[in-house]
């Protein structure tokens, strides 16, 4: 077995196991995840009530740092666990982790739904395994249905997506097998293919380790911002679709500030951010 | 979202208010809806409703349910309602509703009321809060009189399962949610010492919620055990620091309903002139929650049994 | 302002205020309110499920009685305060009172109520207006709709009691005022008018001041005991409508045995079941 | 009903058993359903899944949501399941179902997989802990492709109140669900010390409950903060005590997931030989939780991972 992980036990009364993450550091340098988080916590407004689903490390981190910058008015929902403003000491992988619950309430899940399908929620993180140039996403499978060349695990709770105010969509990745043309299986509905931003809406932003993208009026996926060191020619040959560009310059995507830097660190004891992607 | 990350200097906002300003500027002049919470004569949060009824606020929809008491007879005898959806309103061994059976009985008042029951209005109330458009019922509502009475409220389609007839009912999302916990913070997590009724899905359902507390804690307390947290602070639009706000009804923990002010209530409901004397002594009269408690303390209730027959 | 009635504060570090009821005693002797709760207990059987709801008094004594006796299993849920297995120390007449809450779970009203709708309680106890000869009862109005004689209450919970598998009526009069030919609005169905037994259930047991009555094969209101000091007559002329008599003589409720009295008498500390009636 | 109130000395009675004595008294050899609590990898009652394989339990639907992880997984490998509603099937971070995958990569399986998506399975198990026959979904599953591909599951109707058409999915009842808490009484009152998840509603929703615990405390514990009791005793069966039962998910605040043994899990169980190697060494091998652990903790994959290509 690997050396690499390895159980620490942490002071304490609880006994509780976590553990160390391979390749984890201080955080102390910026990485391609500090970035990714301060850009979507850019995206986040004072008062936005935010539900994160599943693997939402980097959903948890920008919405904590936006509450101890910009909005401290900001509510998050973590996920399955319940926790509702936790304060991430430390941020943890799982959106379901016992580390959520050092937080101001601790909703069951059934509640947590209420509170995303209800229509209470401002913003919804989600990912897929799939998004096209429309916005929709795919949790469901790659491939035909009777014998998909890749099984996902399930659209999971973002079909509901459209019931909260903005949708931001998230990816670890940035290739032309993720942003693909149009995707095998809707999970999550993208903007309506002819109407344009008229009628329902589709998800507002997709933060990806190359880049920030938005939609255009007519609904097609956009670049907004390419992330330092890496060029417009890097996000249109990994993006499997005819990205649109904006006008001009592409700008850069803003790098987390020292002041940023410093209150990331408050919460991501392990470092994950580093090594996220 | 313009905002490029510089650390702000704000800080969270505090929801605390106090009782006056918070009905005159969360609840509009007319409401389309209300609903209450607590339950029988238990954490109704009476002083919001009277404030409610002295600032005038009208509601055109009043849900009674699951269980309301004192509410529902200042609200329909004070005329501050349009329509009355009637799951159960009355004093349980205490007795029956006087206001709310002299309206109805004379059969001359301009307030509907709808024929329901406390099990549909809290599916309803749980429809609304997960953006269900309607809720089926269980089996067994066909098998009373209630469908044939408000057709309306229940409405009939078949399951497209079974091919079986059902009854359904529309969500409900209260416009205002009057709520009282024992404790909050001052952001609104709000903490039940007892019993959480209704109250914890009402946080869900209602599209605004204003909380009375008979104490506030810190924020520090609510991290601590945020299990204890009835009702997260995200729905929570003001927060009322209130000394037995809920007279005559009990707060659980902190005090039991006042029995004695509630017989002579009912006592002195039974004629309009009584009621009327009611609602001048402690609803219209006394100018803030304090005089009110003076005068409950005082329980000269003369003028008012004068009221009477 | 009457005298009878004297806030009593209880020891404790609660601030919890109590009501010292009029007429209240030490509960020695036995009275109306005993003889019924006993033969409501006897009706209960170890392991049901109990739910009672508003103004349950008698249903909560009974339930706890039976726990305490021949129903070790007996789960009582306590109606709108959501306690189950409160262990009624005091008891105390509103169902939705803090005191039920010493207990072993505090349920929320919803829950109390998917309970209840949903299939998962043995006996529901319910009371009303109006109880007619096949058991249905009328929590709403006697009278017409529009302008009715008396308006009650409302429905409540009690069209859902149909749910549940046994319904247990109780009342604390017994007047041709309540039990009448047939109600004029049916909150809780009774046994359907022809079919008699088959089909839908309706009420199993009635329970009053002066008798306990069950359902004939045909679902017919029948005496089933008249209590201590109560003759036939006396019930037969109390009740609107032709009471089923059952052939032989009609037995005597079973008065409370000393060993249920001393039960007793450990919860119903103010001695309220002396004058509930 | 034919005790006549002579007091009985029979005690309450205790619902503490054994894992093999819970499983083959209360699982019957093919159930209709199962529902299996916590969520990811937290608080999954992998003890109570692993002993109904090894007793070659059968479950005609299983319901894979709202997230399910290890149970999945080996209940799909090794063919205990004939059909399952996919919620959500995966690791979160750590990386996708490898069972599951092949098994539908490979498209011969006899496992009928229905697509679905966890907020239509729990609303359908909140329909099924109310009575209701059905439960309406909020708007916007009909721009997905749910419907299309799974019509059986969600239907089409048109809303009775507004006109509008709706989905709507049948209520969920599970014949047999199993959950974990961290603590019970011998009477089943369990208590969560972290989060509670669906499992309080599952509770209220399915016929026959098994729970297993960390520890057992006294039924005066329950009594004195009975605020905190997550599932309360009258819907469940057993209670079964078994220490780091959860493994490898975890146990709020009692033991996080296993991170190490997940990743080789992973690792091995992506070929069929790897997958057997792991169910003969974790789930038949071992014949009772201590040797289980035993195993865990030696930690010796040498053999397993001779299984791979």
């Amino acid at each position: 077995m690997s050396d690499d992980y390895k159980p620490v036990l942490r002071a304490g009364s609880d006994p509780l196991v976590f553990f160390k993450y391979p390749g984890a550091d201080d955080g102390s340098g910026i990485s391609k995840g500090h970035i990714m988080a301060a850009a979507m916590s850019h995206n986040l407004r004072d008062g936005d009530v935010v539900v994160v689903g599943a693997n939402s490390l980097l959903p948890m981190a920008a919405a904590r740092l936006a509450q101890l910058t910009h909005a401290p008015n900001l509510s998050l929902v973590a996920g399955a666990s319940g926790g509702v403003n936790s304060l991430l000491e430390p941020l943890v992988p799982s959106s379901a982790d016992y580390s959520n619950l050092v937080a101001e309430a601790v909703l069951t899940f059934p509640e947590v739904l209420m509170i995303q399908m209800g229509g209470k929620a401002d913003v919804f993180f989600a990912g897929g395994l799939q998004i096209d140039r429309r916005g929709n996403c795919n949790l469901a499978r790659v491939g035909k249905s009777d014998r998909p060349v890749m099984r996902g695990p399930g659209s999971a709770g973002i079909p509901w997506a459209s019931q909260c105010g903005r949708t931001i969509l998230y990816a670890t990745s940035h290739t032309t097998r993720l942003f693909v043309e149009q995707v095998d299986f809707v999970s999550l509905a993208g903007w309506p293919s002819a109407a344009g931003k008229s009628g329902r809406r589709g998800p507002d932003l997709v933060v990806t380790p190359l880049a920030v993208m938005d939609f255009t009026d007519d609904g097609n996926m956009q670049l907004q911002s390419v992330h330092s060191g890496v060029t417009v020619e890097d996000v249109v040959s990994n993006t499997g679709f005819e990205l649109a560009l904006p006008e001009g310059t592409v700008p850069t995507t803003p790098q987390p500030t020292d002041a940023e830097m410093r209150v990331i660190r408050e919460f991501d004891l392990d470092g994950l951010l580093a090594i996220v992607i | 979202m313009d905002d490029n990350g510089s650390e702000s200097q704000s800080p969270r906002a505090s929801k605390l208010l106090d009782l006056e300003e918070a009905i005159s500027t969360l609840v509009p002049a007319i409401s389309e809806s209300l609903w209450v919470g607590g339950m029988h004569m238990h954490n109704v949060p009476m002083a919001l409703v009277r404030e409610c009824i002295r600032q005038g606020k009208r509601f055109e929809t009043f849900y009674a349910g699951p269980s309301s008491s004192m509410a529902a007879e200042l609200l329909i005898g004070t005329g501050s309602v349009d329509r009355v959806i009637v799951g159960y309103i009355g004093f349980e061994h205490i007795g029956l509703a006087p206001v709310f059976r002299r309206t109805v009985e004379n059969g001359a008042s301009k307030i509907e009321f709808v024929e329901a029951d406390s099990g549909s209005m809290t599916i309803a109330l749980q429809a609304g809060a997960w953006g269900q458009p309607f809720a089926a019922l269980p089996d067994g509502i066909a098998d009373t009189d209630l469908p044939a009475a408000s057709p309306a409220f229940y409405k009939r389609l078949d399951n497209p399962f079974s091919g079986d007839a059902a009854f359904v009912v529309e969500a409900i999302r209260p416009s205002i949610a009057l709520v009282h916990c024992q404790q909050a913070d001052e952001y609104g997590n709000g903490i039940f010492k007892g019993s959480v009724f209704t109250d914890r899905l009402l946080a869900l359902a209602a599209r605004t919620m204003i909380m009375q507390v008979e104490g506030v804690v810190d924020n520090n307390q609510i991290l601590k055990y945020p299990l204890q947290t009835g009702i997260p602070a995200l729905n929570v639009s003001a927060v009322i620091p209130i000394n037995f706000g809920c007279h005559p009804t009990s707060s659980h923990r902190y005090y039991n309903y006042d029995d004695v002010h509630l017989r002579l209530y009912i006592e002195a409901a039974s004629t309009e002139a009584g009621f009327a004397d009611y609602v001048k002594r402690f609803v219209s009269g006394p100018e803030d929650q304090e005089e009110y408690m003076r005068r409950v303390q005082n329980q000269d209730w003369s003028s008012i049994q004068e009221g009477q027959p």
